[in-house]
C-alpha cells in the first residue's frame, strides 16, 4: 500500500489527509490577499507545495502527484508563460510592457472586484513556485524510490 | 504594566531561546536537536505574539501563522531521514 | 543597532567562507545557505531599520499612517531569498551527484577537470 | 514607447516558457527553438538600427517612471551586446539541430537556452542595478543547468567549481548592491551615476566599485579570478560551450563596462589603473595557460581568459579609442570564440576526440572545415585582415597614444603566444598525419555535417566581415565609445532632461 | 591596381579548380597571371620616366574612420619590386607545375604561392602604412603555411613554426612602430611621412621608433642574431624557397628599411644600426653558407649574407650605397632566383639535396650545368655578370662610407672572399669532376618549365652586367632615388677603370678559388662552430620556447590547480586586499561603534544566531550543522519579523524549512562529515574567514556613515494603493512596480528545478 | 478607565503565563534526561505557552475578528501539528535506539519495530484482550 | 457531520451577501446566526440534531481538556522547575478503543497534547497504541484516565 519513500506512520498519515486541504486553502488564501496583507503567490506556492510535500512524507510519491493533478514540470511552463503574457496586453493599448491593466467587475455576491495583469502575475509566480518546488522534492524522492 | 510584562516576557523569552539553543548544540541524538528546532518554531511564535503585543502591528500573526501550520515538517523530514536509517554514522 | 547587525552580517560572513574553504563538499553547501543567509541579512539592515511598522496600507487607507519600513528592500530581500533557494537547491542535488559520481565527499578528489 | 527595447528579453522568455509546455515534443521544441532565436536575432537587430538611428532608447517598464519602476535601456552597447547574443544564440540553435543528443534534448536542452538568452539580454539591457543582478542570476542557473546535462563526472567536478565561485560572485554583487542602495538610496543605473555625480567625500564609492570589480571580475574570468572557467567550460556539449564561451564571460565584461563608464568614474586614476593591471594579468596567464594544454577545448577555454584581458585592457585605458577598441574587441570575439568552439565540436564528431595528441590528418581529409578552422584561429590571434587585427589594432595604438607602453608591450607578447597556440592546434590536428594507434576511434558520425558546416562557414564569413568590413563596425562602435564617456547622454535618455 | 594587387587573392582562390580542369598544364595556365601583372607593372616605367623618378598615388577606401586606407604608391622602388615579385613569380608558377607535377596537393600549393604573391605586391606598393602591415603579415602566413607544405613531416611544421613564430614576433614590434610613427608624423601615409624626416629625427620616440621598426625588419629579412629560421625555412618545396627566399618575403625587410630612409634614416643611430647588424649578418651569412653542404642550405645562408649586405647598405646611406643596394637586389634576385631553381633540378633530376653527393653531372644535365655555372659567376661577381656591377658598387660604397668604413670594408671584403668559395661550390661542384653515384640518375635534360627560370634568370644576370646601362638610367636610379629621398646620378657601368673596388675584386676572387679548393679543411677547421651552436640564437630560440611551455605549465599547476580552497582563497584574499586598501587610502570614514538602541530580546536572538552559524560550522554531525542552520534561519526570520518585514519573514521561514527538507533529502546518501584538514590550515583559513567577515562588517558600518539621498521608497509607500490598488506595499512592488525582477525570479526558480530535475533523471537513465 | 486597567492585567497575566509555559518548555527541554521527556516538556508546554500567549494576543485586539481568527488559528495549527511532530521524533528516536533515562521503569515498546519493513507489531498479550472489551 | 457544516457555511456566506459586507466579523456572525437556526428549526432532522448536538458536547469537551491541559501542565512544570527529578517515565501500550485512522489520530493526540503522556507510535495492526507515561506509579489509574480521555473524544467524533 504505501511507497519504499514514505514515512510508515498512521498518525501521521491521517494527519496528512486533514492538513493537506488545510495548507491548500490556506495557500489559496495567502495568493488571494497577497496584493492587501502578508502572502503573495511565492508564499502561497511555497505553501502550497509543502502540503504536497507533507503528502509524499505521509503517503507516498504517486498519492503525491495525484493531489497536484499535473506534472509541476508543465506548472512551470505555464506559470511563467502566465507571468510573460501578463506583461503584454499593455502593450495593444500602447503601454510598456508589464503596464497594469485593472478591470472593475461587478459581481453578484461579491460585488466591486478590481481584477488585473497583476493578480495574472501573481498566479504565475504561484504555479512557477509550486512547480520548481515539486519538481525538486519530487525528482530527489522518487531518485530514491 | 503592560509594557513591563512585554519587557519581561521578551527577556524571558530570551532566555528561553538561550536554553534551546543549548539543548540543540548539546544533542546528543539527531532526535534531540530536532526537538530543540521545533521547540524553537514555537518559540519563534511566542516572540512574534509578543511582537504583536508590544508593536500593536496584526499583520505579523501571519508570520506566526504559517509557522505553525509548517514548520513541523522539518521534524517530518528529519524523521523520515532517522526511518531509512540516515542518520546511524551520524552523530 | 547597526552595529550589531554589522557584526551579525560579519559573522556569518564568516562562518560561510569558513565552510567553503572546506575540503568536504557536505560542508561547502552548508557555507552557501549562510552565504545568502548573509547577503540578504546586509542587504536589509542596510536599508534601516525601523521596529514595528511593516510596509501596509491600513485598510480604507490612501497612505500608511506614519513612517513604515522601506519596502523596497523588503521586495529586494524576497526576490534574494527566492534566488538563493533555487540556487540552492541546484547546488545541493549537484553535490549528491558529484558524490555519487566521484564516490567521495573530498574536493580534493575532484581536481581532475582543471589541467 | 518602444516595443523594440524589450523584445529581445520578451521573446526568449515566452520561447523559454512555449518549449518548457512543449517538452514532450522534441520536434516541436527544435522547431520552436529556431524560430524563437530567429525572432530573437531579428528583435535585436532591429533595436540596434533603431538605436543606431534614434540613439538611447528606454522603457518603462510597467509604466513607471524612472528611477522608481525598472527601466530597460538600449544605448548602442547594449544593443550591439544584444545582436551579438542574437547570432550566437541563433548559431547555437542551428548547430545544435543536428549536434545535440537526444539526452539533453529530453532534459531541457531548448528551455534552457532560450531563458540562458533571456538572461543574458535583461543583462545587456536593463538599466536597473538589482535588476542586472536577477538577470544574471537567471544566466547563471541556466548556464548551470547546460553545464550539468549529460551528468559525466568530469562536467560534475567542473560545475561544482563553476556553481561554487559564482555564487561567491553573486553574493558579493548583492552585498555590494545592498551597499549602494543604501548609500544613494536607488537602484536605477542613471539615477545612482546621477545621485554619486553630486556626491560629496564619494571615496566610499570607489571601495564599493572594488566589490564590483571582484564580482563582475569573477563572471568575466579575469584574473584573478577565472578559476571556474577552465575548470568547468570544456565539459558540457560542444554547442553549449561555444554559447558559453561567446557571451557569459562577455555578461561580466559587458558589466564592468557599463559600471565603470556610467557610475564609478569619480576616481578613475586608482579605479581604471586597477583595471589595467587586472587586464594585463588576465592577458598573461590566459595565455600562458593554454600553451600547457593538448585538448582543443581546454586550450580554447583558457583564451578566452586572456582574450577577457583585452576587452578589459580598452576599459582600462578610458580613452574614447580604447574604450572603442574594448567595445570592437568584444565584437570580434563573441563570433570567432563562439566558432572555435563549434569547430572543435565539428572535429569531435569527425574524429571521437579533443585530444590534439590523438587527433591528426585532418587537412588532408576536411580541407574545407581547415580553413573554416583557420579563419577564426587566426582572427583570435590577430592576424590581418581579419577582425582580431583590427580589435588589437585599435587597442594597441590606444596604448601607444596613452603612452602605456608596457599594456602594450603584454598585449602584443599575448598576441604572439595567442599565435603560438593557434598554430598548435592547426600543427596537431590539421597538418600532423593521423596517429596510427587512435586512428579506429570511433567517429560520431558525420551526418547532418552540412548544417554545422553552414553555422560555421557563417560565423567565419562575418569574422571575415568584420576584419574587411571594418569601417561600418568601427563606427558603431565609435559610438557606442562615444556614449559610454558622456554618461549624461545615458542618465538623460533615463531620467529625461532635468 | 586595387585588382591588380587583389587578383593573386581572387585567381588563388579558384586556382584548385583550374588546376582540377587543366591537370598538367595548369602551371603555365595560372602563370599568365604574374606575367600580366608584370606586363601592367612594367607599363608604369613611362610614366614614372615621364615624371623623372617620381610618384604616383592611387587611392582606395578601406576604414576611412580609422585612418585604414588601400593607398598604392608607384615609385622606382615599388616598382622594381613588383617587378622582380612579378616576373620572378611567373618562373616559379610555371615550375612548380612541372615541379610538384602529380602531388596531391599542388592545387592548394597554387592558392598559397598566388596568395603570397598578391600580398608580396601589396606590401610593396602599399603606401598606408597599415595596410602594408597587413599584407606583411599575410606574407608570414602565406609563407608559413608554404614553409610546412610538407606537413605531415614533423620537421617542416617546426620549421614553419619558427619562420612564422619569428617573423609575427618582429612583425608586432613593427605595427607598434607604424603606429608611432603614424602618431608622430600625423598620418599613416608613407607619401605624406617620407617627406617629413626631420619631424621624427627629432621626437623623443625616435629612438624608439626606429628600434621597433628595424625589429620587424631584421627579424623578416633574417638579419643576425633572427637568421636562423631561414635556412630552416628551407623545409618548403624548392619553387617556394626560389621565390620566398630570393626575391620576395625576406626582402620585404629590405624593402621597408629602404623606403622608411628618408623617415628615418641619416643619423647615427640608423647607420650604426643597419651598418653593423648588415655587416655582421653578411659576414655570418656568407661563413655559414661555406660551412654547410646542403644544396638548399648553402643557398640559403647566401641569402643571409645578401641580405646582410643590402642592410648595411641602406645604413651607409650614401647616393652610391643606395645605387649599389638597388643593383645588388637585382643581381641577387636574378642569380639566387636561377640558382634556387637549379637546386630544384638538382633534387628534381638526380635526388640531390647535398653537394657532398654530387659530382660530374654535367653531361646528363648539361643545359642547367651552363646557366648554373652563369649564375654562379653572377654569384661570384666576376665580370662581365651584373653581379660583378653590383660588388664594385658595393665595394666603392664601403670604402666611401661616413662612418666605420673601415670595419665595414674589412666584413666586405672578406665575405666576399667566401661568396666566391659559395659560388664555385654551386657553380662547379656538382657538374664537373669524377660522376658521383646520385639517389636518381637523371635520365635525360630536366623540362622547359623546370629550365625556363634559370636559362632566362641568368642570361638576364649577363645582360644587365654586358648592358649595365640598360638599367642604369631607369629603373636603378629611381628605386635608389626613393630611397635616397632624392634624385640619385646614375653611373653603373661594367668598367670603372682600375682602382681600389677592382683590385679588392680581384684579391677575393682569388682568394676565394683558394678556399674553395680547401673546402673539405676549412669545414674541419670551422669544426668548433657546433659548440657555438648549441649557444647561438637559434638554440636562445629553442630555450625560450621550451622556457614559455615550462612557465605556462607551472602557472597552471600553481593557479589552476584544481583545488577549489585554493581558488576561494585567491579570490577572497585578493577582495580583502583591494577592499581593505581602497578603504584606508581613498576614503577618510571614522567607523563608529554605536550599541545603544539594542533591545534585550533582539540581543539574545543575534547571539543565539552567531553562535548557531559557529555551532554550523564546528560540529562534527553533519545533521546536527543542518539543525543549526535552521536555527539560524528561524534567527533571521525573526530579526526580519522584529524589524517590520512580515513577507520576507514568511518566505525565510518557509524557504528555511523546504531547504532542511531538501538536505535532509539529500544528505542522506551523503557521508558524515570528515576531519580532513589539519589544524594549521584550519586555523589560516579561518584567520581568512574572519578577514573576510570584518571586511563585509567595516564596510557596512562605513556605508553606513553615508547617505547621499533619500531612498526612491517613499514613492512606492505613497502609490501603492493609489497606483498600484494594493495595501501591502512589498506585494506591489514584487508584481508591479518592479514586476521584471520578479519575473527573473521565477526564471530562476524555473531553471533551478529543471537542472535539478535533469541531474536526478539523467542518474536513473544511467542506472537502467 | 478601570476596564482598561483590568484588561492590561488579564492581557499581562495571560502574557506573562504564556512566556512562563514556553520558558518551562525550553528548561524542560534542557534539563530533562531524556527524549521523550524532553518530548513531554516541549509538546505540551509549548502548545499552552503558544496557546495563552495567542489568547492575550487576542484579548488586545478584542473586537477584531481578524486577529480572534488569525490567534485561533494559531492555536489550532499548534494543536494541530505539535503532537504529530512529537510522536514522529519520539518514534525516529526508538528507530535508532536513543538510550532511555536510566529512571524509566518500564518499556513495552522495546523491540517491537522491525526496521526493515518499518511495521510495529502489537505486544503478545494485549492485541487478544482487545477484542473481549466491550464497546463504549 | 459534512453536509450540516456546509449548510451552516453556506448561510453564512449568504448572510454576508445580504449584509453586503464581507469582513472577518461579519462571517463570524454569519455562523453564529446559521448554528443556531439549523439548531432550531432542523431540531427534528436526524444529521442535523447529530450536528447541533455535537457543538455542545465539542464545546464541552475543550473546555476539559483546556482543564487537564493546565492541570497536568503544572506538574510536568514543577518537576522541570525543581531541581529533583520527580519522575518515574515508562512507556506502555494501550489497546485502542478507536477504530478508524482519524479516531486513532485524535486520540493520540489528545494524549499527547495533555501532559504525564505522549504518544509514541501505533502498531501497525492499529490496536495498540504506545505511549510513554511520565508518572508510571500507578500503571491502572494510568490507563483508566486515558481511558476516560478517549472515551470523550470518541463521544464528540462519533
Ligand atoms: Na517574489
Ligand atoms: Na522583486
Amino acid at each position: 500500500m504505501n511507497s519504499q519513500f514514505a514515512l510508515q506512520s498512521l498518525i501521521l498519515r491521517t494527519a496528512a489527509h486533514f492538513l493537506l486541504p488545510l495548507l491548500l486553502i490556506f495557500s489559496v488564501f495567502l495568493l488571494l490577499r497577497g496584493h492587501n496583507e502578508p502572502g503573495g503567490g511565492f508564499i502561497a506556492g511555497l505553501v502550497a507545495a509543502s502540503a504536497v510535500a507533507l503528502y509524499m512524507f505521509a503517503l507516498d510519491i504517486r498519492s503525491a502527484k495525484r493531489v497536484l493533478r499535473f506534472e509541476p514540470r508543465d506548472l512551470l511552463g505555464w506559470g511563467l508563460l502566465f507571468g510573460v503574457i501578463s506583461g503584454v496586453p499593455a502593450v495593444f493599448v500602447g503601454q510598456p510592457f508589464f503596464t497594469s491593466q485593472w478591470l472593475e467587475l461587478t459581481l453578484p455576491v461579491l460585488g466591486e472586484l478590481k481584477v488585473g495583469t497583476p493578480l495574472l502575475f501573481d498566479v504565475g509566480v504561484y504555479l512557477v513556485v509550486i512547480g520548481a518546488v515539486l519538481l525538486i522534492l519530487l525528482s530527489l524522492a522518487e531518485a530514491e524510490d | 504594566m503592560l509594557e513591563f510584562s512585554i519587557f519581561i516576557a521578551y527577556v524571558v523569552l530570551g532566555i528561553s531561546l538561550v536554553l534551546i539553543f543549548f539543548r540543540l548544540v548539546l544533542g546528543p541524538s539527531l532526535p534531540d536537536r530536532v526537538v530543540a528546532l521545533e521547540m524553537l518554531a514555537t518559540l519563534t511564535v511566542g516572540f512574534i505574539a509578543v511582537y504583536t503585543l508590544s508593536s500593536g502591528v496584526t499583520a505579523f500573526l501571519d508570520v506566526a501563522m504559517v509557522l505553525a501550520l509548517t514548520a513541523f515538517l522539518a521534524a517530518v523530514g528529519f524523521a523520515r531521514l532517522i526511518a531509512k536509517g540516515g542518520s546511524r554514522d551520524d552523530d | 543597532m547597526e552595529t550589531l547587525m554589522a557584526f551579525t552580517v560579519g559573522g556569518l560572513f564568516a562562518a560561510a567562507i569558513y565552510m567553503m574553504l572546506r575540503r568536504s563538499i557536505v560542508k561547502l553547501v552548508i557555507g552557501l545557505v549562510l552565504l545568502s543567509n548573509a547577503a540578504n541579512l546586509l542587504l536589509f539592515t542596510q536599508a534601516g531599520l525601523l521596529r514595528g511598522a511593516p510596509p501596509l496600507v491600513p485598510e480604507g487607507a490612501m497612505q500608511p499612517a506614519g513612517a513604515v519600513a522601506d519596502p523596497l528592500a523588503q521586495a529586494l530581500i524576497l526576490t534574494a531569498i527566492v534566488i538563493g533557494f533555487g540556487v540552492l537547491a541546484f547546488a545541493v542535488v549537484l553535490i549528491h551527484r558529484a558524490y555519487e559520481v566521484v564516490k567521495a565527499d573530498d574536493m580534493d578528489q575532484m581536481k581532475d577537470t582543471d589541467t | 514607447m518602444r516595443l523594440e527595447v524589450a523584445l529581445p528579453v520578451i521573446i526568449p522568455l515566452f520561447f523559454g516558457a512555449l518549449t518548457l509546455i512543449l517538452w514532450r515534443w522534441r520536434l516541436a521544441q527544435r522547431v520552436t527553438t529556431v524560430a524563437g532565436t530567429g525572432l530573437m536575432l531579428l528583435s535585436a537587430l532591429w533595436l540596434l538600427a533603431a538605436t543606431w538611428q534614434d540613439g538611447i532608447l528606454v522603457m518603462h517598464m510597467g509604466n513607471w517612471q524612472a528611477p522608481f519602476g525598472i527601466v530597460l535601456v538600449s544605448d548602442l552597447l547594449g544593443a550591439i551586446m544584444v545582436v551579438l547574443a542574437g547570432i550566437s544564440g541563433f548559431a547555437t540553435a542551428v548547430y545544435s539541430l543536428t549536434s545535440m543528443s537526444r539526452r539533453h534534448e529530453a532534459f531541457g536542452y531548448y528551455p534552457l537556452l532560450h531563458l540562458l538568452l533571456a538572461g543574458v539580454n535583461g543583462a545587456f539591457l536593463t538599466g536597473d542595478i538589482f535588476n542586472l543582478y536577477v538577470w544574471f542570476e537567471v544566466m547563471l542557473v541556466a548556464s548551470f543547468a547546460l553545464l550539468i546535462l549529460g551528468g559525466e563526472r568530469a562536467q560534475m567536478e567542473g560545475a561544482i567549481k563553476y556553481v561554487t565561485l559564482n555564487l561567491v560572485s553573486s553574493a558579493m554583487l548583492l552585498s555590494a548592491i545592498g551597499l549602494l542602495y543604501g548609500l544613494t538610496g536607488t537602484l536605477n543605473m542613471a539615477d545612482i551615476a546621477d545621485k554619486l555625480s553630486y556626491a560629496e567625500d564619494p571615496g566610499i564609492i570607489t571601495v564599493i566599485a572594488m566589490l564590483f570589480l571582484v564580482s563582475f571580475g569573477i563572471k568575466a574570468g579575469a584574473f584573478p579570478f577565472f578559476f571556474w572557467l577552465p575548470a568547468s567550460y570544456h565539459t558540457p556539449q560542444v554547442a553549449v560551450s561555444a554559447l558559453f564561451a561567446a557571451l557569459l564571460t562577455k555578461v561580466g565584461v559587458y558589466a564592468l563596462f557599463r559600471v565603470f563608464t556610467l557610475m564609478f568614474t569619480q576616481d578613475v586614476d586608482y579605479t581604471h589603473e586597477i583595471l589595467l593591471w587586472v587586464a594585463a594579468a588576465t592577458m598573461l596567464t590566459g595565455v600562458l595557460g593554454a600553451a600547457a594544454q593538448y585538448e582543443f577545448r581546454r586550450i580554447l577555454s583558457f583564451h578566452i581568459i586572456s582574450q577577457i584581458g583585452y576587452m578589459i585592457m580598452g576599459l582600462a585605458l578610458f580613452t574614447p579609442l580604447a574604450i572603442v577598441g574594448g567595445v570592437f574587441y568584444i565584437m570580434h570575439h563573441i563570433i570567432v570564440k563562439a566558432n572555435l568552439f563549434l569547430v572543435s565540436g565539428l572535429v569531435y564528431r569527425l574524429k571521437g576526440t579533443y585530444e590534439l595528441k590523438e587527433l591528426g590528418g585532418m587537412y588532408r581529409s576536411h580541407p574545407m572545415l581547415a580553413i573554416l578552422f583557420l579563419i577564426p584561429a587566426l582572427s583570435l590571434a590577430g592576424i590581418p585582415p581579419l577582425s582580431g587585427f583590427f580589435a588589437k589594432f585599435i587597442l594597441i595604438r590606444a596604448g601607444v597614444e596613452a603612452e602605456a607602453w608596457w599594456i602594450v608591450g603584454v598585449a602584443l607578447l599575448v598576441g604572439l603566444l595567442t599565435l603560438y597556440s593557434m598554430i598548435k592546434i592547426w600543427a596537431e590536428v590539421f597538418w600532423k598525419a593521423q596517429p596510427e594507434e587512435y586512428a579506429d576511434r570511433p567517429a560520431h558520425g558525420s551526418a547532418g555535417s552540412g548544417v554545422l558546416y553552414l553555422t560555421i562557414g557563417g560565423m567565419a564569413a562575418l569574422t571575415v566581415f568584420i576584419g574587411l568590413g571594418a569601417e561600418p563596425v568601427y563606427r558603431i562602435a565609435d559610438a557606442a565609445a562615444h556614449q559610454l564617456l558622456n554618461p549624461s547622454l545615458y542618465i538623460d535618455a533615463v531620467l529625461g532632461e532635468r | 591596381m586595387l585588382l591588380a594587387v587583389l587578383s593573386g587573392f581572387l585567381i588563388a582562390a579558384v586556382a584548385p579548380w583550374v588546376h582540377r580542369g587543366l591537370g598538367r598544364h595548369s602551371g603555365w595556365a595560372l602563370a599568365a597571371l604574374p606575367a600580366v601583372l608584370f606586363i601592367y607593372f612594367a607599363s608604369f616605367l613611362p610614366a614614372l620616366g615621364e615624371t623623372d623618378g617620381g610618384r604616383i598615388i592611387l587611392e582606395y577606401d578601406w576604414i576611412p574612420s580609422l585612418g585604414i586606407q588601400l593607398t598604392f604608391l608607384v615609385d622606382g622602388l615599388s616598382l622594381l619590386f613588383a617587378l622582380l615579385i612579378s616576373g620572378i613569380g611567373f618562373f616559379v608558377v610555371a615550375y612548380a607545375g612541372r615541379y610538384l607535377e602529380g602531388h596531391r596537393d599542388l592545387g592548394r600549393f597554387y592558392v598559397l604561392i598566388l596568395a603570397f604573391m598578391a600580398s608580396m605586391l601589396g606590401l610593396v606598393l602599399s603606401s598606408n602604412l597599415i595596410s602594408l602591415f597587413v599584407f606583411w603579415e599575410l606574407t608570414s602566413i602565406t609563407s608559413y603555411l608554404l614553409i610546412g607544405y610538407n606537413h605531415e613531416d614533423a620537421k617542416a611544421r617546426k620549421s614553419a613554426l619558427q619562420g612564422l613564430f619569428v617573423t609575427v614576433a618582429g612583425g608586432l614590434a613593427l605595427l607598434t612602430g607604424l603606429i608611432m610613427m603614424a602618431l608622430v608624423g600625423g598620418s599613416y601615409e608613407l607619401h605624406e611621412l617620407l617627406t617629413s624626416g626631420d619631424i621624427f629625427r627629432e621626437h623623443d620616440w625616435y629612438l624608439a621608433i626606429l628600434l621597433l621598426v628595424l625589429l620587424g625588419c631584421f627579424t623578416k629579412s633574417a638579419q643576425y642574431p633572427f637568421h636562423f629560421w631561414l635556412p630552416n625555412a628551407m623545409a618548403a618545396p624548392t619553387p617556394v624557397s626560389a621565390y620566398l627566399h630570393s626575391a620576395t618575403m625576406v626582402k620585404a625587410g629590405v624593402y621597408l628599411m629602404a623606403r622608411l630612409n628618408p623617415s628615418l634614416g641619416s643619423t647615427e643611430d640608423w647607420m650604426l644600426l643597419l651598418g653593423l647588424f648588415g655587416a655582421v649578418t653578411m659576414f655570418v651569412g656568407v661563413f655559414l653558407s661555406v660551412r654547410s653542404t646542403g644544396v638548399k642550405q648553402v643557398l640559403a645562408y647566401s641569402t643571409v649574407m645578401a641580405l646582410g649586405t643590402l642592410t648595411m647598405l641602406i645604413g651607409v646611406g650614401t647616393e652610391t650605397a643606395m645605387l649599389a643596394a638597388m643593383a645588388f637586389l637585382l643581381a641577387h634576385s636574378l642569380y639566387k632566383g636561377a640558382l634556387f631553381l637549379v637546386a630544384g633540378i638538382l633534387d628534381h633530376e638526380a635526388g640531390c639535396k647535398d653537394f657532398l653527393q654530387t659530382g660530374g653531372l654535367r653531361r646528363a644535365l648539361p643545359v642547367t650545368t651552363v646557366f648554373a655555372g652563369l649564375a654562379a659567376l653572377s654569384l661570384a661577381g666576376v665580370l662581365p655578370m651584373f653581379g660583378f656591377v653590383a660588388k664594385e658598387l658595393l665595394f666603392e660604397a664601403v670604402l666611401e662610407a661616413p662612418a666605420l668604413a673601415g670595419l665595414l670594408s674589412v666584413f666586405a671584403v672578406v665575405s666576399a672572399v667566401m661568396v666566391v668559395a659559395v659560388a664555385a661550390i654551386v657553380g662547379i661542384r656538382p657538374w664537373y669532376g669524377p660522376r658521383v653515384d646520385t639517389p636518381k640518375t637523371p635520365a635525360h635534360e630536366a623540362p622547359p618549365a623546370l629550365l625556363a627560370g634559370p636559362v632566362i634568370l641568368a642570361s638576364l644576370g649577363l645582360l644587365f652586367g654586358l648592358g649595365a646601362g640598360l638599367v642604369d638610367q631607369g629603373l636603378i636610379a629611381w628605386a635608389a632615388a626613393a630611397v635616397y629621398g632624392a634624385p640619385v646620378s646614375p653611373y653603373l657601368s661594367l668598367w670603372h677603370g682600375f682602382n681600389l673596388p677592382l683590385l679588392l675584386s680581384g684579391v677575393s676572387l682569388a682568394l676565394g678559388l683558394l678556399l674553395y679548393l680547401n673546402w673539405e679543411r676549412f669545414r674541419r677547421f670551422t669544426g668548433f662552430m657546433a659548440v657555438v651552436d648549441r649557444y647561438g640564437p637559434e638554440a636562445a630560440y629553442e630555450k625560450a620556447m621550451a622556457g614559455m611551455v615550462w612557465l605556462s605549465e607551472w602557472q597552471t599547476r600553481v593557479l589552476q590547480n584544481g583545488y577549489l580552497r585554493y581558488y576561494l582563497l585567491t579570490i577572497l584574499i585578493s577582495t580583502v586586499g583591494l577592499v581593505m586598501v581602497t578603504l584606508f587610502t581613498r576614503t577618510h570614514v571614522h567607523i563608529d561603534l554605536d550599541l545603544s538602541g539594542i533591545l534585550v530580546h533582539e540581543a539574545f536572538i543575534v547571539a543565539v544566531l552567531l553562535m548557531a552559524a559557529l555551532v554550523s560550522v564546528t560540529t562534527r554531525s553533519r545533521l546536527g550543522a543542518v539543525v543549526s542552520l535552521g536555527a539560524v534561519g528561524f534567527c533571521v526570520a525573526l530579526i526580519y519579523v522584529l524589524f517590520s518585514a512580515a513577507d520576507v519573514g514568511i518566505t525565510q521561514v518557509l524557504v528555511e524549512t523546504l531547504t532542511v527538507i531538501m538536505l535532509v533529502l539529500v544528505l542522506f546518501r551523503l557521508p558524515g562529515f570528515l576531519g580532513l584538514t589539519p589544524m594549521v590550515l584550519r586555523i589560516r583559513d579561518a584567520v581568512i574567514a574572519l578577514a573576510v567577515g570584518a571586511m563585509m562588517a567595516v564596510l557596512k558600518l562605513a556605508a553606513s556613515t553615508t547617505r547621499y539621498a533619500d531612498s526612491i521608497s517613499e514613492y512606492f509607500i505613497q502609490e501603492s494603493q493609489p497606483s498600484g490598488y494594493g495595501r501591502n506595499i512589498v506585494n506591489v512592488i514584487l508584481v508591479d512596480f518592479r514586476a521584471l525582477d520578479t519575473l527573473g525570479e521565477i526564471v530562476v526558480l524555473a531553471l533551478a528545478a529543471v537542472g535539478v530535475y535533469a541531474m536526478i533523471k539523467f542518474r536513473a537513465e544511467d542506472r537502467k | 478607565m478601570m476596564t482598561e486597567l483590568l484588561v492590561e492585567i488579564l492581557i499581562s497575566l495571560f502574557l506573562l503565563a504564556g512566556v512562563g509555559f514556553m520558558f518551562v518548555a525550553a528548561l524542560g527541554l534542557l534539563r530533562m534526561p531524556d527524549l521523550p521527556i524532553r518530548l513531554h516538556a516541549t509538546t505540551k508546554a509549548g502548545a499552552l505557552g503558544g496557546g495563552l500567549l495567542m489568547i492575550a494576543v487576542g484579548l488586545e485586539f478584542f473586537g477584531d475578528v481578524t486577529v480572534a481568527a488569525k490567534a485561533a488559528a494559531i492555536i489550532v495549527f499548534l494543536v494541530l501539528t505539535g503532537p504529530v511532530a512529537a510522536h514522529l521524533i519520539g518514534r525516529a528516536g526508538y528507530f535508532i535506539g536513543v538510550p532511555m533515562w536510566s529512571g524509566t521503569i518500564k518499556d513495552e515498546l522495546k523491540g517491537r519495530y522491525d526496521h526493515k519493513t518499518q511495521t510495529l507489531m502489537s505486544p503478545p498479550g494485549l492485541s487478544k484482550t482487545r477484542d473481549e472489551q466491550p464497546k463504549g | 457531520m459534512i453536509g450540516p457544516l456546509a449548510s451552516n457555511i453556506l448561510l453564512a456566506l449568504v448572510w454576508m451577501g445580504l449584509t453586503g459586507s464581507f469582513t472577518g466579523t461579519n462571517l463570524f456572525i454569519g455562523l453564529v446566526l446559521g448554528y443556531l437556526i439549523l439548531a432550531s428549526a432542523l431540531r427534528d432532522q436526524p444529521g442535523f440534531a447529530a450536528y447541533t448536538g455535537k457543538i455542545p458536547k465539542a464545546i464541552r469537551f475543550i473546555g476539559f481538556f483546556i482543564k487537564e491541559l493546565i492541570l497536568s501542565n503544572l506538574k510536568v512544570a514543577y518537576d522541570v522547575l525543581t531541581p529533583t527529578y520527580y519522575m518515574k517515565p515508562g512507556v506502555i501500550a494501550f489497546p485502542l478503543e478507536a477504530k478508524t485512522d482519524a479516531e486513532i489520530t485524535v486520540v493520540a493526540n489528545l494524549i499527547s497534547l495533555t501532559p504525564g503522556t505522549l504518544s509514541l507510535d501505533v502498531s501497525s495492526d492499529r490496536k495498540v497504541l504506545y505511549i510513554h507515561v511520565m508518572y508510571l506509579e500507578n500503571e491502572e489509574a494510568v490507563i483508566e484516565s486515558i481511558r476516560y480521555m478517549e472515551y470523550r473524544a470518541l463521544e464528540v467524533l462519533r
